[in-house]
């Protein structure tokens, strides 16, 4: 009969506009800038630099300047200038640092092709998306200092990749120790005897 | 008391005469939907509202769309017509006419032995309306329902009609 | 001038204008609200004497201008009509072209 | 605004007529009546361009809470001044007006749909004693400003100087006619049963309880639901509201003819648009659920206007809330249902009408005599009508190119 379908259809707004007030699956809204959705583990969008110590980032700076990033980087938008000295790195080598260190963010098209190709790990995707600016140019430039963020933030944006990436290095450096263990054994007994004119070759890590 | 009356009646004739010289039909109708509606001011003036705002509900409303609707069926595109040679002077003729016409009735009602009673005019209220269209004028009111309805049924069939015989009408 | 006088002063300015604009336009449809307001014009008469008449009579004066509001509707738009199936024909609502009676 | 005071009249009741006494009391007559109106018309603009403004904001409200989304809390506490923030932008928004167009009447359009919409209020009785024009045909005077906006439709339709907006005017005025004759034929049962054509008049043949407790109100009568019916969808036509809201539709003519208007003539567009759907519920209030009157004779002591607020909101959330639900119906589905149903049915109501006025002294087990053959005469042609709207209209059968 003519009408009932407008009842039907009275009756699901009714019952929807009063749900909304007390039943959640009724009220979907998130007021974003008070409230946030938990973002997904697997979310990407720009690369940082991973730092070991959160206390002195520059210094502590996984990334050795070798340039396969930038040189991978499609649409080219890492730019790397090597520094004059060096510094020993975690495993207690002597590498160089990038003393300069940009990303442009508006050009970067998050293909995260930068992170499979850097053999130390030292370039990790970020999760943070406020990255509006006001102008164009220097605001979208991220430079070293913006970019480094400590290793434990890695592992809270990305826990299982991050406990990879820590488990792989650590056995990378038990084998480096036990590689120096040996040279500093091996060379240790033969200046046995004449050790006080010449000391250990490497220092113990 | 007459000063409304006197504005109203220049507003709605100067409405009229604005609307009978303008060039362009649609403000012609749209000035004349405001003479319309000066009438009816001039009814409600006069004590009759029913008589008031019928006129507004069937002119303005009604009227006014039904020759807004032909003036727009019948537009014959944006090539203006030549102003035809003799419309000048048969303005001028027309024109003559009316002021001819007007002169002759306002004398007759200048010299008319009119004394009118200014007393308040009767009061019309509704029920006695409805009593006079019910009693005395129920037969009038039936044959203006019947010629009513024919009218409106002819006027439809014959707008509507049996479509464009000729087809480069439909160009 | 008494304010009967005013107002029938008025009705026939009125209808005069009504007549001549008439006469003086061209395009059919202006004409037929030429008598439009003409007849308007009549009804303002019978408004003026209902108003002004010496004996407090029922509402006939209201009773005509109804009657005659209605009969004008009716007119009006069996005219319009008239106008448009002239159009169909040939396209052309100025009076003069208007002088061919076939079909 | 008669100033006759019952015996047992709260003083809340006269509160407004002893303000607006005490405001104007100093005057010299002639001045005294001017000021009078002055203040009832004040009164008028205050209360309806609050309510417009409320409205605008709790229909965004509502009709997001039924879209399981808060809708504006922004602006304000829980988006209160969100009107005040559209009203400001409205006001500083760019006034364009076509360079083709025809500057006069493209301003005296939304002038001339304001004022029409405006001048509806005169007669609506708010109160026992707020009733700012006691005219003997209000009926008819509401009907007739109503009317007047078809024309301020046609004007800002033409004076735009847009195809679009000359077609959408047209398809507009031939929604707006089509339904203005439902809307005057579903009034004549109540003419019928109160005798009168005022506004007051009406009102007062709706008082009383019938066994103290069902109100004389005629939407309790069969032909005045019917009636009731009637009016509001055709209410909901003359308003452009919800599912007849084509001329204004963003999927079909741009805004109809409202395009070539902008900054304040658009807003302007829209409260008389607002306007308009308040006198049409506050009428619906007058003629069918009996004006001010309370539905409880305990009720009595609570001031009239309070009652007649009380419908009033209630109509006007209904016409949200069937924004809320109702799909946009197509020019030739709502002229079909103009002509094809509503038309025919309001005729008929008009037969119920006479029966039911004629056999009111019947008595006794008539009395279920008579509302059976009522409600049947009022029922049967909407089953049968209803059947024939949407027959050979199956269920739509697609065929994928």
């Amino acid at each position: 009969m003519l009408g009932t379908g407008l009842l039907q259809g009275l009756a699901v707004t009714a019952r929807n506009l009063v749900g909304s007030f007390h039943d959640p699956r009724r009220f979907v809204t998130t007021q974003y800038p008070e409230e946030r959705t938990a973002l997904p583990e697997a979310y990407r969008n720009f690369p940082f630099l991973v730092c070991d110590g959160a206390d002195d980032p520059m210094g502590t700076l996984r990334c050795v300047a070798c340039q396969i990033c930038e040189k991978e980087c499609p649409p080219q938008c890492i730019y790397i200038e090597k520094s004059r000295d060096k510094k020993p790195d975690a495993n207690g080598k002597m590498q160089l640092y990038p003393a300069v260190f940009d990303i442009d963010i508006s050009v970067c098209m998050s293909c995260q092709i930068c992170v499979e190709v850097c053999p130390f790990d030292a370039i990790e995707m970020d999760q943070v998306f406020e990255l509006s600016a006001t102008d164009r140019f220097t605001g979208l430039m991220l430079d070293r200092g913006a970019l480094a963020k400590p290793n434990s933030y890695f592992h809270r944006i990305h826990p299982t990749q991050a406990a990879e990436v820590d488990a792989r290095l650590a056995v990378e450096r038990a084998a480096a120790e036990r590689k120096a263990q040996a040279a500093a054994a091996k060379a240790a007994p033969r200046p046995a005897p004449a050790a006080a004119e010449q000391p250990p070759a490497a220092p113990a890590a | 008391m007459n000063t409304v009356l006197i504005l109203i009646a220049l507003a709605t004739i100067g409405a009229a005469a604005a609307a009978m010289s303008r060039p362009s039909l649609l403000n012609c109708v749209l000035l004349l939907t405001l003479s319309w509606t000066g009438i009816a001011a001039f009814y409600l003036w006069a004590g009759a509202e029913f008589a008031a705002f019928a006129q507004v509900l069937i002119y303005v409303g009604a009227i006014s769309m039904a020759v807004m609707f032909a003036v727009l069926l019948t537009r014959r595109g944006r090539r203006d017509f030549p102003p035809r040679k003799g419309s000048r002077s048969r303005a001028a003729y027309a024109v003559l006419a009316g002021a001819a016409v007007a002169g002759v009735l306002l004398a007759a009602v200048a010299r008319s032995p009119l004394a009118a009673s200014p007393a308040p005019g009767p009061a019309s209220t509704v029920r006695e309306l409805g009593g006079q269209l019910m009693g005395p004028h129920a037969a009038a009111l039936l044959v203006v329902g019947v010629l009513l309805t024919v009218a409106l049924i002819g006027a439809v069939v014959l707008a509507a009609g049996a479509g464009p015989e000729k087809p480069e009408a439909t160009r | 001038m008494s304010p009967l006088q005013l107002c029938l002063a008025f009705s026939s300015a009125l209808f005069a204008v009504g007549l001549a604009g008439a006469l003086a336009r061209s395009n059919s449809i202006l004409v037929l609200l030429g008598i439009e307001l003409m007849l308007n014009a009549a009804n303002l008469n019978l408004i003026a004497f209902w108003r002004f008449s010496p004996h407090g009579s029922p509402a006939t004066g209201v009773v005509f201008v109804v009657f005659a509001i209605a009969v004008a509707a009716a007119e009006t738009a069996v005219g319009l009509a008239l106008v448009i199936s002239i159009y169909r024909h040939q396209q052309d609502i100025r009076l003069e072209e208007a002088t061919r009676l076939k079909g | 605004m008669s100033t006759a005071a019952t015996p047992n009249e709260s003083i809340l009741e006269r509160a407004p007529v002893l303000a607006r006494d005490w405001l104007t009391g100093f005057l010299p007559e002639p001045a005294r009546w001017l000021a009078n109106s002055l203040v009832v018309i004040v009164a008028i603009l205050l209360v309806f361009a609050t309510v417009f403004a409320a409205l605008t904001l709790a229909e965004r409200k509502i009709l997001g809470r039924v879209q399981n989304r808060p809708g504006p809390n922004r602006v304000g506490w829980f988006g209160l001044l969100q009107p005040v923030a559209d009203g400001v932008k409205m006001l500083i928004k760019e006034d364009i007006v076509p360079r083709a167009a025809n500057p006069v009447l493209h301003f005296l359009a939304p002038v001339v749909l304001l004022a029409a919409s405006i001048m509806t209020f005169a007669v609506i009785p708010y109160g026992r004693h707020l009733v700012p024009v006691e005219l003997d045909a209000a009926l008819l005077y509401f009907f007739a400003a109503g009317s007047a906006t078809e024309l301020a439709v046609f004007m800002a339709g033409w004076a735009s100087h847009n195809k679009y907006s000359l077609l959408a005017a047209m398809r507009a005025l031939a929604q707006l006619i089509s339904y203005e004759l439902p809307l005057l034929l579903s009034t004549v049962p109540v003419v019928l049963a109160a005798g009168t054509l005022s506004a007051t008049g009406i009102v007062a043949a709706q008082s009383g309880w019938k066994w103290g407790v069902v109100p004389h109100w005629l939407v309790f009568t069969p032909c005045g639901a019917a009636g009731f019916a009637i009016f509001m969808v055709s209410a909901l036509a003359e308003s452009n509201r919800s599912p007849f809201d084509l001329p204004e539709a963003e999927s079909e003519l741009i805004a109809g003819h409202l395009t070539e208007y902008s900054g304040f003539k658009y807003a302007l567009f829209f409260m008389a648009e607002y306007f308009g759907m308040c006198a049409a519920s506050g009428m619906a209030v007058t003629l069918f659920l009996g004006g001010w009157h309370a539905p409880l004779p305990v009720l009595e002591a609570v001031p009239s206007y309070v009652w007649f607020s009380a419908k009033f909101l209630a109509l006007l959330l209904g016409f949200i809330w069937i924004r809320a639900t109702m799909p946009r119906l197509r020019i030739d589905q709502l002229t079909r249902l103009a002509w094809k149903f509503m038309v025919p049915l309001a005729l008929v109501n008009i037969g119920t009408a006479a029966f039911w006025s004629l056999t009111f002294p019947w008595a006794g087990p008539l009395q279920l005599v008579r509302w059976a053959v009522a409600l049947g005469m009022a029922a049967g042609p909407f089953v049968l009508l209803g059947r024939g709207l949407s027959s050979g209209l199956g269920p739509r059968t697609y065929r994928y190119a």
